[in-house]
Parts: C-alpha cells; structure tokens; sequence
C-alpha cells in the first residue's frame, strides 16, 4: 500500500508550485494561469531559456529556475505534457529580446508542444531555437525513423550550460549549439527497484518481483525493455556503468561530468555507494571524473532506482558548468 | 441563404457563426466522441474538447473579438490550451484558417486553401496519412471535394456541403480501420468497428462552416456512434 | 518487500563517506580509521565545529561539512552512536588552536561518547563545549529527570548559525551561545507514513496501516506515542503546525526561519505542499517566514515522511544564517 | 607471590600483566558474557568485548607500552573504540584505573583509590545505583571491600582477593534482579534469572587484577552462566 501527502490530486501541480514560489520568494514568482515559475527579477539583454514538461520530475524543471539557468519553466500535469499555449507563454515570458532557446525533453507531447509554441511565437516576432535532449542510451533502437532516444538527467547538464552561455552574453545560436553539444555527448542509463506511485493511487505503476530489476527504465514509469536478476551496489552500478562506456567510447585521460541520480525514493547512503563505484571503475579506467552531482534532480515521483549520466567534458563546458548559478536546486 | 462564388468574400459574420457553429456542434457531440475514444483510444476527447471550448468562450468574453481573424483565433488559442494530441493538432488547423485572410472574411477558395494548410500542417506536425484512422481520414477527403466543387464553379455554400458530405464519408470508413497512429493505435484490432473520434470531429467541423456559409443548417450528427 | 542498493550492509557506512568525499574532491577529505569527514582545507584560527551520531539520516552530518559550517564529522554505524573514540579523534581534528564545539543531537549514546570526548579531549589540552540539540517537540515529556527532548531537524540550523559565528571570528563561549539560542528556541513535529528499512533487510523497522499517521515519529524507527487517522496534505500540515505554534507561542510581526524536511524518501512534489500550507497559515497568523529550506535535510533511511522545523528568527541569527556556506548538501 | 602493603608500589609488571589478564579473562568469558547479554539485553556485549580487545591488541603493538600509565591507556582507548553502553564506560573505568598512579607503577591504596574514581566515573555517566543490574552491582562492593581489607592492614594481593570475592558475589546477585538500567530493562522480568554480564566482567577484571598482583592465578569463571 503506497499514501501520498497530497491534497485533491487534480490540484497537486498549481499547490505545489505555489509552495515552491513560497519558498523561494526573493528568487521566483509565479504566473499561475499557465502554471509558469519564471524569475523575480526578469534578466535584461540576454538570450531567454525556457524548458518545462510533465509534472513529477521534481526539481525538475522548476527547481532550475534561477540566475544563472532557466528563466521560465512551464509545468504540465503529472507526466503529462504542458499545453502549446502554456509553452507559447512560457516562452514569451523568457524572451527579453534576443530570441528563447527551448529546452525540451524528447517526448512526442513535449516536442510537438515546444515545437508549435515555437512557430507560434514567431507571430510575436520572437526567434526560438530548440534544444532536443536525447540522453537515454537505453532507448536507443538505432531506429532513424522511430521516436529516438528519451531525455532524462542530461537535461540537468543542457540547462546549466545553456544557462550560463547565455548569462555570459552569448547569442541565440551560440547557446543552442553548446545545449545541442551537450545532448549529443550525453547518455544516461537508469535501473529501478520499485516503480513510483502516482499521487493518490495505492499501487505502484509496476510491480517487480524479489529478484528483478528493471534495466533501462524511464521516468514516466515505463517499463524498461530488460528485466534483470537483483544484485549489489557494486554490479547494480555496473549494469548502468558497462553501457555507458561501451557507447562514449571514452579513452584513458579523457574528462567526464557525471550525474548519479536519485529517481525519486533512492536514499543519499545508496545514491554514494554508486557514486564509489563509479569513482573506481573510471579510476582504473584512467578517466577522471572532473565535475560530478549526486543527488535526486530528475525523478520519477517516488521510483526507488538510480540513473547515471556521462557527458565528455572540455574546457569550455567545464567553465559554464562552472559558472554562478543561484536555484532552488542547484547554487554554487 | 446567400449564393457566393469562389473570388468573392463570404458574409461579414461568417467568422463569427463558424466559430458559434463549431462550438456548439462539438459540444454537443463531446460525450459521444467522448465514448468513441474509450473505445479505441484513451477516453480523453471528451474532456479534451470540453477544455477547449471552455478556453475559446474565455477568449471571446475577454477578446470580444469583431473580425474573421479575431473569432479564429479565439478558437485556434482555446484548443493550443488542451493537452493531449487533438489539442494541438486542432489548434495549429485552426490557426491555418485564421490566417486565411487577412481582417476581411476570406473568399470560398481562401477558405479552401486554408483548409488545405491545415491538412499539411496537421499531416507535418502529426505525420499521419490517409489510413492511418486519424482527422486525416476526414480532412483530406474534404479538402479534395472543396477544391474540386470550386473548380467546378460551385458556389460557396454547396462545394462546402460537397466538402462536409466526403468529410462525413471519410469519417465513417476509419471504423474499417486499425489504428496506426495515436493512442488508439495501442490497442490494436480493438479499433476495428469504431469510428475515430478525431475523424468525426473534422467532419463536424467542415459541417459547421458549411452551416456558416450556407447561413444555417446545423451538421447532421446521427451518423456518430 | 523493500530492497537496498547496497554491498555488504556491514561495510555501508565506510562505502558511503567513501563514495561521498570522492564525490566532493575539493572540499572534502577523508580519516578512513575514525569515519570523519573533514574539510579538505582545514580552517585556521577559528574555532572548531565537530558533529556527528549514526549513519542513516544523510546529508546530516558529513554532507554539512565544509567552509561556513561543520570542520569534521564523525559517523557511527546506521543508527548508532560513533564510539568516544571517534569522536576524540574528530574533536581533535576539529580543533585549530581555539577550542571545539561539539554539536550533540540528544540520544543518551551520542551525549554519552560526545561527554567522555570532551572530557578525555582535555588531555591534549582542547577546549570544549557541547551544545545539545533537542528539538524534538513530541518528546517533550516535562519530565526533569528523564532524557529530554530528541534532536531532529533544528541541528541543521544549529550547524549553520555556529558555523557562521566560527567563520566570523567568534570565541568558543560565543559559538556554543548562538547555537544553545538556536537549539532551545527550536521546535521540531514529524510524522511518517511509512516506516524507513535498513539496508539489506526486507521489511520497514514497523507497519502502519491504511488509515493510520505515525505522529510524533523519530529519526531512528522508534515508534511514536501517538497514531492518528491518515488525512490531506493540508491537514497533515496542521497535525504538525498546530502543536509548534502552541508551544512556540508566537505572535503577529514574528519572524522564523521554518524548515520542511522530508525523511527520506518524501518526494519534492510532496513537500511543497506541506510548505504551502505552513505559508499559508503563518501568513493569516501574521507571522513571516523569513528564511526556509525545503528539502531533505535530516532523514531516517527512506522513511516515508516529514518534519516541520520553526526557529524564532532575529537580526543576529538571520545574519548568521544568510553567511555563504559550501558543503555538499547546503550552499549558497 | 610477592607481598606489599598498601603504601608500596605495586611490581614492576603490574600494569603488563593486569592488562594481559583483562584481556585473556575477557576474551575467554565474551561467548558466555554474550549469551547473558543475549538473555536479557541485545545481544551485543560478546561482540563489544572481542572489538575493545582486537583494538587493545593493535594499540599494545602500536605504541608499544612500557610504564603501568602506558600499559593501562592502550586498554582504555581500546575500550573507548566500541559502541554499545559498556564500551564507553569501561574505558573511562580504565582510563581512571590509568591516572591510578603517574609513570611508576600505583601503591595498592592508590589502586583502590583509582577504582573508586572509576566507579563514579562509571555512575556520574551511567546514572546507574547499586540494585539496577549494572556493573555497578560488582564494582561498589568490590571498592567498598578492597578498602575495608586495606585500611585493616591486609597485604594487597589479599585485600583484592577480598575484592574479588566481593565482585563474584555482588555480580551473582544480578540474577535476583530485574533490571532497571540499560538495554536489559526493556525486557522487563525476563532478565530475572540472568547474570547482568557487565557486573560479571567486572568481577573478572577485579580477579584479573588480584592476578596480577598476586603474580598468578587466573580468576574462576564457572560460576558465569
Ligand atoms: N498523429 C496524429 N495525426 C493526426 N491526428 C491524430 C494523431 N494522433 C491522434 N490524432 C487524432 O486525435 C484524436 C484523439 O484526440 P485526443 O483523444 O484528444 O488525443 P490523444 O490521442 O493524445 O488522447 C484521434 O481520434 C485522432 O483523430
Ligand atoms: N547505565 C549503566 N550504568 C552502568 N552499567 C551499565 C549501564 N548500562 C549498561 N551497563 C552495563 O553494560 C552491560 C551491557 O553492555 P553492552 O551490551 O555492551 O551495552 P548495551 O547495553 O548498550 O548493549 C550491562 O550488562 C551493564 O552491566
Ligand atoms: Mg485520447
Ligand atoms: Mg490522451
Ligand atoms: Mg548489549
Ligand atoms: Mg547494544
């Protein structure tokens, strides 16, 4: 039996963005008609960023608002994408006269809503760019034709580096094409225990039995396409870690950032040992893990399971990610 | 009723009665599209159109919109507020005839051609083809008689009841076939039977615009179920 | 069926701080024998700022070391205290010439091992005060003579304001003042709706069942005095606000800093609504949430939960706690 | 057997062999002192006490120990490195029995006077009274013998063998007992009929000691069960 702390389900993400605005109020405010978090202070002379996508994902998008990362983030329902006209919105309040860059998972919904939002804002005379995050190496089929790959924790990476680009004076196409690098570089794979529990529901979106986890799965509780035995910490990370590298092609002396990612119930005990292993492996792999986070930034409400990010790293991205950011999620 | 040729521009309202038009007739038939998603799909047309219309009177009552463009797009911003694939897929198609003229009310083969965006537009961003039982399976049919009525030297009313009549046709064959694209393609064989909803809505609509043009005449929506 | 990722459960905690220092290079290091984490730079003329307790209730403690709060903690197995040694060990490491604070949460064991460090600390001639956190609300028995009140979530704030203080030069009698202000001013209520498991095991530490609330709840898996009927976020909120407001006997033009703090596996979502109904109701008593922090602070394994925190705020501790700080889990 | 009154220092060794002597009495008893613990409490003292001595093991081949102080303090940091309420507080009773005397090796009164440190040490921290099934209930009349034998004159290898008899009795009480203190008061009347195994260890150390002073002789532990 799963319980939420949860008022009126259909009321969940209007309240609760409430109650991030609440919180951070020297940072954000809310447009609560299209369900925008944009910033208190609107950035002047810089290239706008949006991003947003279904609910549930949390920090995501909404906890990257902020200086030095989003402007805006647009909140559909839980796994559910925002609205073309939420996004038109969103996009509008991100435009400070340089033209948005739109930061979008790829989901069908989310890219045919950005992608619309996009045209339609050139009725406004605002130029948009897109930024499709692909990362999750475990949805790659090769398929030219198919949907491609999911976005996952890459997107992390993508709004921070897009973030500080365009903090920095950098021009529409600019802070484009080094989100666009970043997408293209990342992979991510994730594994979970458990399935998350939609708000008010009883039972998780899955159920697995004693020894099985679920290999490459996503963060709208899909089922991943591989089931495979339980293990420990160290094999678990592995089983993300073998692909992943066999994929990067990453050689001895080569710099990563890596994401160790919580799913959402996955504790910061667990969320370390992974984050030990990883440290061994590319240690003996001679690749040095130059910039790392741990922590839970792109979930799958309550899931209990980990994903891991791996994105090659060169001085220019290494500096961006440096930069100042100041969200409720991320500030350094 | 009011007999116009391609090259002349409809009436003054007809901005105004398509929108009323559409509206109406779709809410009126929401629980039954409704129904027809459940069964091949996943039940949420109803609500979705529901959603929409709510939108499009918040548009007009804020709006108060007075040119052909201005009640088009109250309609076309209501539906880009739905979720869901027919949200922004009716809303980019009405965003098409919205810009099918300028302030003025379009002529019949502005309209025609606006029609045929929408077609392309839906087609580009939802990348359906005829038989794939989607509003494709209406809309293209519809297209295709528009134009040829007009072609033919029609007038404006009646090449759009020859539009609305293979709309109508198109609609009903989807209940031949199996759902390729959107949710109803995820059930598969359980499709077979069931007319699409998306499908039928096209076809209300095209009636809608005929009954605009043609200044009355509610869309006959009997064959729906 | 609740499973873990984890190796070995015995070599847990050793893994994790293992894991978490790699993960935190530059501003962290790593005393292997007596599980402290330390800064990686030790500070210089200031006084030394020493934590600790058992494992399970990450970030807390070693992920609030850094610059502006903790110099060293020291962990003890999941649930229990760190030896006397250990903590000798990390008092002295602590120590930079101007005497130690050791931050104590009130457990009979930790007070224990804390007491007899400090004391054999003064063999080498280290100077140091305890300050105690007892926080803990729903063990406030009035009872002289039993153990007092548990401390929870206030020892975050605790941590911070006697970290600031340190940093700004402050004496050792002046550090353990401002944190003993913070720590009796502090007053803590959580709940749970389902119980944390230890690593490895199988089942939670207890079962509620489906219309039951753990009220009272503490951070180990000791069962709390009360059960009461399951119920709405909102509610839920005032099961925790209501009793806080009575005690702290607030009044209209107050100002606190409140701390919403999941247990464990709490997800975002969740918590922010918690965070909106405390706004909410603080606002209509005409009392201002000056400072906040939502978020997972002070945890219980994956205890599925949460804690309301409110401490009385004026102008010396808002300073103290608006001071930059780098550690792991808090920085800005 | 060597025999010194009360104001002379104790031998030379006395510091060697009174920690070699804990160690080997303790670490033959853990199992038994386990099972007690097992009985009524957690279970852990078996575990505690083998840790306390694999770390009294390492400091004695670290540091190397030369004088009593130096023999003495490699116990009680050991003692001081393991969890559980026993840990902690056997090392502070250690570490007063260490501070018995500066380098050289204590007098028999100074050994008695440091056991008595060590037994308020023990209560100031444990809050524990004679009669709550505590180690106290061994060491308060094993003090309170050593400096009764003591202040009547008797030699000090005789005076703690009177101590000793005073521990094993004291200890042999707890049985009687239900316990107040500690994790074996949360089993509430099942500790009745159960040696408490700290006042048992306690009563072990004292014959320890009477051992080393008497230069030989282990302590008896049949009556442990
Ligand atoms: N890719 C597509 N291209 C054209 N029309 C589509 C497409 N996908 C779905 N539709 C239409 O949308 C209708 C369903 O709308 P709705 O139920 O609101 O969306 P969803 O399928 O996302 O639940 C279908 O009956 C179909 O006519
Ligand atoms: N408060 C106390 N004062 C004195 N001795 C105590 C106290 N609590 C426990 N003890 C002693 O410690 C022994 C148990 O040690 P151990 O099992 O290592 O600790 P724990 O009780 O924490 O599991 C008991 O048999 C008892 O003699
Ligand atoms: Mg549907
Ligand atoms: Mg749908
Ligand atoms: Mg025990
Ligand atoms: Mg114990």
């Amino acid at each position: 039996m799963r319980r939420s702390i949860v008022n009126d389900p259909g009321d969940l993400v209007p309240e609760a963005l409430e109650g991030l605005v609440l919180s951070h109020p020297r940072l954000l405010a809310l447009q609560e008609t299209h369900r925008l978090v944009t910033r208190r202070e609107r950035a002047r002379d810089k290239v706008g960023l949006v991003s947003g996508g279904g609910s549930g994902h949390e920090p995501l998008h909404a906890g990257f608002v902020g200086r030095g990362m989003l402007d805006v983030a647009v909140s559909g329902a839980v796994f559910a994408s925002p609205t073309a006209l939420q996004v038109l919105e969103g996009t509008k309040a991100a435009d400070a006269g340089r033209g948005v860059v739109q930061i979008v998972k790829n989901y069908t919904g989310d890219v045919l809503n950005f992608r619309i939002a996009g045209e339609i804002s050139g009725d406004d005379a605002i130029e948009t760019e897109i930024v499709l995050v692909d990362d999750d190496l475990a949805t790659d089929t090769g398929d030219e034709r198919g949907p491609g790959r999911r976005g996952t924790a890459a997107t992390v990476v993508v709004e921070k580096v897009c973030g500080a680009a365009a903090e920095e004076g950098a021009d529409l196409q600019q802070v484009a094409a080094v989100g666009r690098r970043v997408a293209s570089a990342a992979r991510t794979m994730s594994l979970a225990l458990e399935a998350g529990t939609h708000p008010g529901d009883s039972a998780p979106q899955f159920t697995l039995g004693e020894d099985e986890v679920e290999l490459g799965v996503g963060i709208h509780g899909e089922r991943a396409a591989r089931r495979v035995p339980f293990r420990d910490a160290d094999a678990l990370t592995d089983l993300l870690l073998d692909p992943l590298l066999a994929e990067l092609g990453l050689a001895r002396g080569d710099q990563v950032l890596a994401i160790v990612n919580g799913l959402g119930s996955a504790y910061p005990l667990e969320l370390q040992l992974v984050a030990r292993r990883l440290h061994h492996r590319l240690a003996d792999a001679g690749i040095a893990i130059d910039r790392s986070l741990v922590g839970s930034y792109v979930t799958s409400l309550d899931m209990h399971g980990v994903s891991l990010t791996l994105v090659p790293l060169d001085d220019e991205l290494r500096r961006l990610w440096d930069a100042p950011v100041r969200t409720p999620a991320l500030t350094w | 009723m009011t007999a116009t040729t391609p090259s002349a521009p409809l009436g003054d309202d007809v901005g105004r009665d398509l929108v009323r038009g559409v509206c109406e007739t779709l809410g009126a038939a929401a629980d039954t599209l409704g129904d027809l998603d459940r069964r091949a799909g996943d039940g949420d047309f109803g609500t979705n159109i529901r959603t929409a219309l709510a939108l499009v009177d918040e548009n007009i009552a804020a709006d108060d919109p007075q040119t052909y463009r201005q009640w088009l797009t109250a309609l076309f911003m209501g539906w880009l507020g739905v979720g869901g694939t027919s949200g922004p897929l009716f809303g980019m198609f009405f965003r098409d005839l919205a810009r099918a003229a300028d302030d003025a009310p379009p002529t019949a083969a502005q309209l025609a051609e606006a029609l045929a965006a929408g077609q392309a537009t839906v087609q580009r961003y939802g990348e359906a083809e005829v038989g794939d039982k989607t509003m494709i399976d209406a809309l293209e049919p519809a297209v295709t008689a528009l134009r040829g009525a007009l072609e033919d030297g029609r007038e404006a009313a009646d090449a759009l009841r020859a539009a609305e009549e293979a709309a109508v046709q198109g609609a009903r064959s989807t209940a031949r076939i199996t759902a390729r694209r959107g949710r109803a393609s995820y059930v598969g064989d359980a499709s077979q039977g069931v007319i699409d909803p998306g499908a039928a809505a096209v076809a209300l609509v095209i009636g809608a615009a005929r009954a605009a043009v043609a200044g009355g005449g509610s869309p006959d929506t009997s064959w729906i179920a």
